[in-house]
């Protein structure tokens, strides 16, 4: 009975309390990157403003697992039909199929029975494979650790009972938490009830994407305008063909060598300078 | 609908609550407001206006609604305009409007600056005959002075009445001068018209729900008025669903208003002593508040008066020496916040005390208000951080510019460390007037203390200095009741043993009988012969017995959780709520019941032959009933009584003087009985409407360094509101210390329309400059569609935003934005006008073109 | 739509933490003819979870009022967490960013917990004993009051002309503050003014 | 293909070091190998000094690898299971397996190492110098080549399989880029060494030769191919310093150049051999086009 989050981002205020409240839970710091030091005062000062819409974490991070983006839609003369701000709360997916996991040569990412899936932080080495071979752009090397951190979905509190710290805070009920199943069957109302008030773009994510999402989303725009990709391709997939290529290439010099150092010396020489 | 309030960024978890009406109901939202906001992007209208420009808005919609046929058919409106307001009430014939005065109202001085309000009252019976002779309690003396009783008109038709006169007054506030004055398309002004006026009903209601984008205004009041007189004409008080909700901004702005740190206000909204007024001994001060409203719940005046004496100066305070009175400060004129910085500024004021409050960033004017503190003798801060306020001696910008010196500044500071919440026990009441207890999880680190220890060892040390005094001028200090001194099981774990006892507080606050010390179950109770001390009546039965403390009830429901806290007054959470039902007690409907009469229930008391008395106004949700509780709806009241007396049975407006809401202020107000549309003080247009430009008796103050810019000032063309964001907390002391929360949201930005960011070379990212003749700042640029240029009359208005969080300290830094802002405020509160002035704006840093 | 309150165990089971609550199997998902590791991960069922008492508080920053749990850690008396109240009807569990963050604002290495003075013509802080500070304060306040008190004063009587009235108030100490603190501290604070007859008392209900 | 997928920030001196140099030293096996195999006693320099410089190269790149973790101690943790302590294999994971094929890889390079050693005459003293066969040689030979290939071209197959754009794009040819320049460089590698040694033996070095032109044939068409297949992700094959390094080192220096002046200049000279001098400088350029060629790609990654 795996575990996950609904992401209603019809309903997401864009309020970003799921991002603190999840740094408050987990004892996460402020993202160092978003910060310089001021000497003379002696504390940190925050420089991070990026101009893109309310949106100045910008992205996740080992110290941001929750990251909300700010999509701007207006047409010139602000028509209301053509005039919205798209709010989206993301965060790890917990896929059934993860690309970190799957790449892990430690065994340091687990996935629990709760369907989620986790860095152990006394096993990870920082390797960084798991890095770029999650399609999402989550999973993320902590300078301070030396390990790499994601959302766990909050793995203390589901195990003891609890719901995600994100979830919990969230005042709209954007983010919810609960079987994945039963969400689902929300989701699924909640959609045909956005299409009965006429959003015809309104569309689930995560039903199929890397063996499908354990935290999923539904978005008024297409997935790609709230920065998800729309065909998803779990890098291990790739992993026979890839292997297999380079073994032809192995293959093809070993015959090249078999050639080249044949061609010039029969056994029957070497026998002979042999003796 | 939402206006003058952004509130899903300052209030987002209020907004989980319309947001679910919306998705799980089918509630209509809609938001009007200058800009797009993240409010606005939830909501399914989002109407722009000129900020401004809500009182024609507004009024507007009030024009539309009176005639529209929905209106005028369903009898609902009639029934609750005619029984429930004071539509019906003929008004004086000298009363004149701004439709006859271009502009202003009847009563103006001849300077133009102050209004009388003579002519704007009530056409009245003759007084009946008083119900008692000779006058021995101060009741007595209000007996003796009860007014004749309103004339009315119920058929609406007398060219007097309050409803003739709203109907002509707001004739001109079309929808075509919406668009005109507004900015805003017609379609979208009728669509929110039509959307309040058919929401509204007997099984209806329309909520409107407001802010600081309402109060900051120089007719920051009459906004609030002109929702206040479309709700009533829409029956939208005292009904579940409905009325105008104020959301404020502090934890507990409400709790310090109710008991108010404020110049103006004793607790429980008793005025201030005031030497300008008849208030030279208490039944002068009694009288002369009491008397004008005297007919209603008011009518209690005394008891509450001399409750609140009772309770600062205890033995002390007898009948004889008016229960301490004369020792009692008297005020002397305006001495709010912005007329203390002018004051400061001219040496006036010696010594500060700053108790969480940071008026370096968040002063109006912050520059000038900085300034002023570096003419103080001493100042005391209590915070958590070094705020702005307190280190503005050190590394304010103008040390940093040379303008002050250090070496030059002899203000003596302390800085004591206050203690966080979880740090000790206290209640605080919310923007619902619930008041809810936080219990103390740990000690105060260090020095730390809470405020309340700080107050109270001030005191207890004060009162040490002056115990030898002889001298009437610290009689006050001398009596004044102050044992609030801990229990040990109240500090028993905790390391601080000298921390005061929060309970000893609130139980004065609640009031108790003096000779028992029992806690006071309801106001009720009250006395006005010394025997009952209370420091705030509003607030009675939040400890209604001895160890029970109500804001510590925490069992909450599905709807009213009339056992979460405790709702003043006597847990009523919807105020004057007598008017959900109909005149006859009846629900207006089925959905829409919440207080009525049962004329089966037992009331409770017999009648001369023993047998029960039927009859009584009853709430199955637990809501605390907002009327006389066994009051029958025919009742008839009494002419000559005073209080619940003189009310009948379907005056449901307790407070008011004639038991109506007022469509029409008789008085309460200095500017004038109805909302008219003034332009802001400072605007770039002049006033479409009538020929008096802006609030004729706004509060200005011509001191240097408080330069204002004229109408339509070329230097100076662009429109500028100041707002706050979710991620930070008003002058950002408990937001910008906050790593977590500096980098959501880093620095100092302005929002800017593409159209005008064309216009003057600005850069998304980019540093501009605005200017006004207060100050100057610099902040990031942040274009965007969600502003718009409006067209105002034929002519393109920008308009920028600019939040106003940051400081020079903490870990989020930027400009003050409050150096922009001017000292102008609202008549009635002194409130400033902080959401529209003008200013200019251009790409580059301060001071060159970089 | 899925109500997220029912997800949330009520406060209780929280507050007493669950011995019996699902221990949570760690296993790792392994791909192939990997190593078994569960058998090894297991040590970690009973995956930790910060406990400690839960005090009933309230949200500092707005008016909303939102319900708090603060939670405290036996022993060592430290704040663990500040995170939303399930029972408030007001709230529901839920919290803004800001009041996501109370913890850090009292659990904040920039927090000043000393007594912070600087002297006329000074341009640094200096500590002292807060004891040292109250009693200074105490006696500035009074000399600063005793030095500038009105028992009377003349008032224009409308007329023109003047009137002698009793005011028995000083302008020369301000009070400015109160919206963020408690009450209890609102009533002992006017009180204590009103006594010493300072008229200039403000708060953030004005701005 | 989503480019907000992170970055692993590997830095080129440690991981595109520990490619190329893995590279080189598993090139050098094979070629070793293949003509201890194949060639007979004619390439015995050949594969003796392939098997001289694939144990000593592979032992450095431990610490590059090592270097570049985020807690480098717990390096052991690739091999065995934190928790449990035993060995620990992941097959979906190209990172774990080539962890196991570089600790076989580096077992076999060091056997070889030895039997070379041993049959030189250094190692006489060694008691079990005398157990020398040349059975077991062949085998290590075979399973070294094996695991070799596999150290060579797993680390092409890393970036493949990944989701940054490039790196996916690039899917499926980079293993066999790399394991082409892996023998590209390792010939080079051999050839400096036997220079070096002043052992260059005219009989073995045609074969070699030859060899080393197939391989660098085949590395360019991978390469040309690489940026084909990159499409629209190619960018930083195109502009900047990638491009540069990639077309500049890889391309041209490493195959281009030699392979120019390997049919140009024996026919300058009129049928001579190559002058030792000139091969010397060509074999440099050789290693340094194939260090440009792991550094291009893993930055390429990296940028897009």
């Amino acid at each position: 009975m795996p575990k996950g989050m609904f992401v209603d981002t019809s309903i997401c205020t864009g309020c970003k309390a799921c991002q603190v409240a999840c740094k408050e839970w987990n004892g996460l710091p402020h993202e160092p990157g978003h910060f310089r030091f001021d000497p003379v005062e002696k504390r940190p000062v925050a420089v991070n403003f990026t101009g893109d819409s309310y949106d100045n974490t910008g992205d996740l991070s080992a110290a941001d697992w929750r990251h909300v983006r700010f999509i701007e839609q207006f047409s010139e003369d602000r028509a209301r039909s053509r005039a919205r701000w798209l709010f989206s709360s993301d965060s790890c997916k917990h896929c059934n199929d993860a690309g970190c996991l799957n790449a892990c040569p430690t065994g340091a990412i687990v996935r629990t029975d709760l369907g989620n899936v986790t860095v152990q932080q006394d096993v990870c080495i920082g390797c960084k494979y798991c890095i770029p071979s999650c399609p999402y752009g989550v999973i993320s090397l902590s300078e301070a650790s030396g390990t790499v951190r994601k959302c766990t979905l909050c793995n203390d509190r589901i195990h003891n009972g609890l719901g995600t710290a994100c979830a919990k805070a969230c005042p709209t009920g954007s983010i919810s938490f609960g079987e994945v199943a039963g969400l689902k069957a929300a989701a699924d109302r909640r959609l045909a009830q956005l299409k009965g008030l006429g959003h015809a773009d309104a569309n689930l994510y995560g039903y199929k994407e890397a063996g499908g999402l354990n935290v999923f989303y539904l978005f008024l725009d297409r997935p790609q305008v709230y920065g998800q990709p729309e065909t998803v391709v779990v890098p291990q997939k790739r992993l026979p063909v890839s292997s297999a290529v380079t073994v032809v290439g192995a293959l093809a010099l070993g015959a090249a060598a078999m050639v080249s150092f044949r061609e010039r010396g029969s056994r029957e020489e070497d026998e002979e300078v042999k003796k | 609908m939402i206006m003058g309030s952004n509130m899903a960024e300052c209030h987002p978890v209020a907004f989980r609550w319309p947001l679910k009406a919306k998705t799980e109901h089918g509630a209509v939202l809609m938001h009007v407001d200058p800009r797009f906001t993240r409010t606005s992007a939830m909501c399914d209208v989002h109407a722009p206006i000129r900020a401004g420009t809500d009182i024609v808005f507004l009024g507007a919609i009030i024009n539309h609604v009176i005639h529209s046929k929905r209106w005028n058919t369903d009898p609902f409106f009639r029934q609750y305009v005619v029984n429930y307001t004071n539509a019906a009430t003929l008004i004086s014939p000298e009363f004149k409007d701004t439709e006859d005065l271009d502009g202003v109202y009847s009563g103006l001085s001849p300077d133009g600056k102050a209004y009388a309000n003579a002519t704007w009252a009530y056409q009245r019976e003759t007084p009946p005959a008083p119900a008692v002779k000779t006058a021995a309690t101060y009741t007595d003396l209000l007996l003796q002075k009860v007014p004749g009783r309103p004339k009315t008109d119920p058929t609406l038709r007398n060219p007097r009445t309050v409803f003739r006169i709203l109907e002509r007054h707001y004739s001109r506030y079309t929808p075509e001068m919406v668009e005109k004055i507004c900015g805003c398309p017609k379609e979208t002004f009728l669509k929110v018209a039509e959307t309040l006026l058919s929401n509204s009903g007997a099984d209806r209601t329309s909520n409107i729900t407001y802010a600081v984008g309402w109060t900051q205004h120089t007719v920051g009041v009459q906004i609030i008025r002109t929702a206040a007189v479309l709700q009533a004409l829409l029956g939208n008080i005292g009904r579940p669903g409905g009325g105008v909700l104020a959301l404020r901004g502090h934890a507990t702005i409400q709790g310090s208003t109710d008991i108010a740190t404020l110049y103006h206000s004793l607790p429980g909204y008793l005025n201030m002593p005031d030497a300008r007024k008849a208030h030279d001994t208490l039944k002068d001060f009694i009288l002369t508040e009491a008397v004008p409203l005297s007919t209603s719940y008011w009518g209690n005046y005394p008891k509450f008066a001399v409750s609140y004496f009772k309770a600062q100066f205890g033995d002390a305070a007898t009948k004889e020496n008016d229960y301490g009175y004369d020792y009692h400060p008297k005020i002397t004129g305006d001495h709010s916040h912005m007329p203390m910085f002018v004051d400061m500024a001219a040496g006036k004021i010696k010594g500060l005390l700053v108790m969480g409050q940071n008026p370096a960033v968040g002063g109006q004017n912050a520059r000038f208000q900085r300034k002023a503190l570096a003419k103080l003798d001493w100042m005391v801060v209590r915070d958590f951080f070094e705020t702005e306020t307190s280190a503005f001696w050190r590394n304010s910008p103008e040390i940093r510019s040379g303008e002050l010196k250090a070496s030059e500044i002899k203000t003596e500071v302390f800085f004591l460390p206050a203690a966080a919440l979880p740090e000790m026990e206290g209640t605080f009441t919310n923007t619902q007037r619930l008041i809810q207890a936080h219990d103390k999880a740990v000690d105060p680190p260090d020095d730390a203390r809470s405020d309340t220890w700080f107050s109270f060892h001030l005191g207890r040390r004060l009162k040490e200095l002056y115990k030898d005094s002889a001298s009437p001028r610290d009689w006050a200090m001398r009596n004044l009741l102050w044992d609030y001194g801990p229990d040990a099981a109240e500090v028993a774990g905790f390391r601080i043993k000298d921390e005061p006892s929060a309970y000893k507080i609130l139980k004065e606050i609640n009031g108790y009988g003096w000779e028992d010390r029992k806690p006071l179950p309801t106001f009720a109770v009250l006395k006005e012969d010394g025997s009952t001390a209370c420091g705030a009546w509003i607030y009675t039965g939040v400890i209604p017995e001895e160890g029970k403390n109500r804001a510590k009830s925490r069992k909450g429901d599905d709807w009213i959780s009339p056992n979460w806290g405790f709702a003043w007054p006597a847990n009523r959470h919807i105020m004057y709520n007598r008017a959900s039902a109909d005149p006859s007690g009846k629900p207006w409907s089925e959905k829409k019941k919440l207080v009525y009469w049962d004329p089966a229930a037992d009331s409770g008391t017999k009648d001369p032959g023993g047998k029960p008395v039927l009859g009584k106004w009853v709430a199955p949700s637990g809501e605390g009933i907002d009327f006389m509780p066994t009051k029958a709806p025919a009742f008839k009241g009494k002419d000559n009584g005073i209080g619940f007396d003189w009310l009948s049975g379907n005056d449901a407006f307790i407070m008011r003087s004639d038991g109506k809401a007022w469509l029409f202020a008789p008085a309460g107000l200095v500017d004038g009985p109805l909302p008219a549309h003034y332009e802001p003080y400072e605007s770039p247009v002049n006033n479409p409407l009538y020929r008096q430009q802006a609030n004729p008796v706004a509060k200005v103050w011509k001191v240097e360094g408080n330069a204002y810019h004229k109408v339509a000032d070329p230097a100076y063309p662009i429109v500028i509101s100041t707002y706050r964001l979710t991620e930070h907390h008003l002058s950002g002391t408990m937001s910008r210390w906050l790593p977590w929360l500096a980098e959501l949201m880093p620095e100092l930005f302005c929002e800017i329309s593409p159209e005008l960011a064309s216009e003057k070379g600005i850069a998304n990212g980019g540093t501009v400059t605005i200017r006004t003749a207060r100050g100057e700042v610099e902040a990031r640029a942040l274009v965007t569609r969600r502003m718009r240029p409006f067209l105002v009359d034929g002519k393109t208005v920008h308009e920028i935003g600019l939040p106003w969080h940051w400081g020079w300290q903490g870990t989020a830094r930027g400009d003050i934005v409050n150096n922009l802002s001017a000292l102008v405020g609202d008549p009635n509160v002194s409130i400033h006008e902080g959401k529209v002035f003008t200013c200019d704006l251009r790409a580059g840093k301060k001071g060159g073109r970089g | 739509m899925p109500d997220t309150k029912g997800l949330n165990p009520s406060r209780r089971t929280f507050l007493k933490g669950t011995a019996g609550a699902a221990a949570g199997t760690v296993f790792a998902e392994l791909a192939g003819l990997g190593l078994d590791v569960r058998a090894f991960a297991a040590k970690a069922g009973d995956v930790p979870i910060k406990r400690g008492k839960e005090v009933p508080s309230i949200c500092p920053y707005c008016a909303v009022g939102c319900g708090q749990i603060v939670m405290v850690e036996d022993g060592t008396g430290k704040i663990l967490d500040i995170q939303g109240n399930p029972d408030s009807p007001i709230s529901q569990g839920t919290l803004c960013p800001k009041g996501a963050a109370t913890y850090q604002l009292a659990v904040n290495p920039l927090r000043w917990t000393k007594v912070k003075y600087r002297a006329p013509g000074s341009d640094r802080w200096e500590d002292k004993p807060l004891d040292w500070a109250m009693e200074r304060i105490a006696q500035l306040v009074r000399k600063t009051r005793d030095a500038e008190f009105n028992e009377f004063q003349e008032m224009p009587d409308g007329k023109g002309g003047a009137v002698r009235k009793r005011v028995m108030n000083t302008y020369a100490v301000a009070s400015l503050g109160g919206a963020t603190m408690d009450n209890e501290w609102n009533y002992v604070h006017q009180k204590l003014m009103h006594a010493l007859g300072v008229v200039y008392v403000e708060n953030q209900a004005r701005i | 293909m989503n480019p907000e997928v992170h970055v692993p920030g590997w830095e080129w001196y440690y991981v595109a070091m520990y490619f190329f140099i893995g590279g080189v030293s598993a090139g050098a096996y094979f070629i070793g190998s293949l003509a201890e195999l194949f060639g007979g006693e004619r390439h015995r320099e050949i594969s003796r000094t392939g098997f001289y410089i694939a144990f000593p190269l592979i032992l450095l790149t431990p610490p590059l690898l090592i270097a570049d973790l985020g807690r480098p101690e717990r390096f052991w943790h690739l091999l065995f299971h934190a928790k449990s302590g035993f060995p620990y294999l992941n097959f979906q994971s190209p990172l774990s397996v080539g962890s196991w094929a570089l600790l076989l890889f580096g077992a076999m390079a060091f056997l070889s190492f030895i039997d070379n050693l041993v049959a030189e005459g250094r190692l006489q003293s060694v008691p079990f110098a005398r157990a020398y066969s040349r059975m077991p040689r062949k085998w290590y030979a075979v399973v070294g080549s094996l695991a070799g290939f596999f150290v060579a071209g797993y680390t092409g197959v890393i970036l493949n399989v990944t989701a940054r754009p490039f790196w996916a794009a690039t899917d499926p040819l980079i293993g066999a880029l790399f394991i082409a320049s892996g023998a590209s460089t390792g010939a080079a590698a051999i050839y400096l060494v036997m220079a070096w040694r002043k052992k260059i033996a005219a009989a073995g070095l045609p074969g070699l030769d030859r060899f080393d032109r197939l391989a660098k044939v085949l590395e360019l068409v991978l390469a040309v191919a690489v940026v084909l297949l990159a499409g629209r992700w190619a960018a930083p094959l195109l502009r900047g310093s990638s491009a540069v390094m990639f077309w500049g080192g890889a391309v041209l220096l490493g195959t281009l150049v030699p392979l120019a002046a390997g049919w140009y200049l024996p026919r300058a000279a009129e049928g001579a051999a190559l002058p030792e001098r000139w091969a010397t400088v060509l074999a440099v350029l050789v290693l340094v086009g194939g260090a440009l060629l792991r550094i291009s790609l893993v930055h390429a990654g990296q940028v897009q």
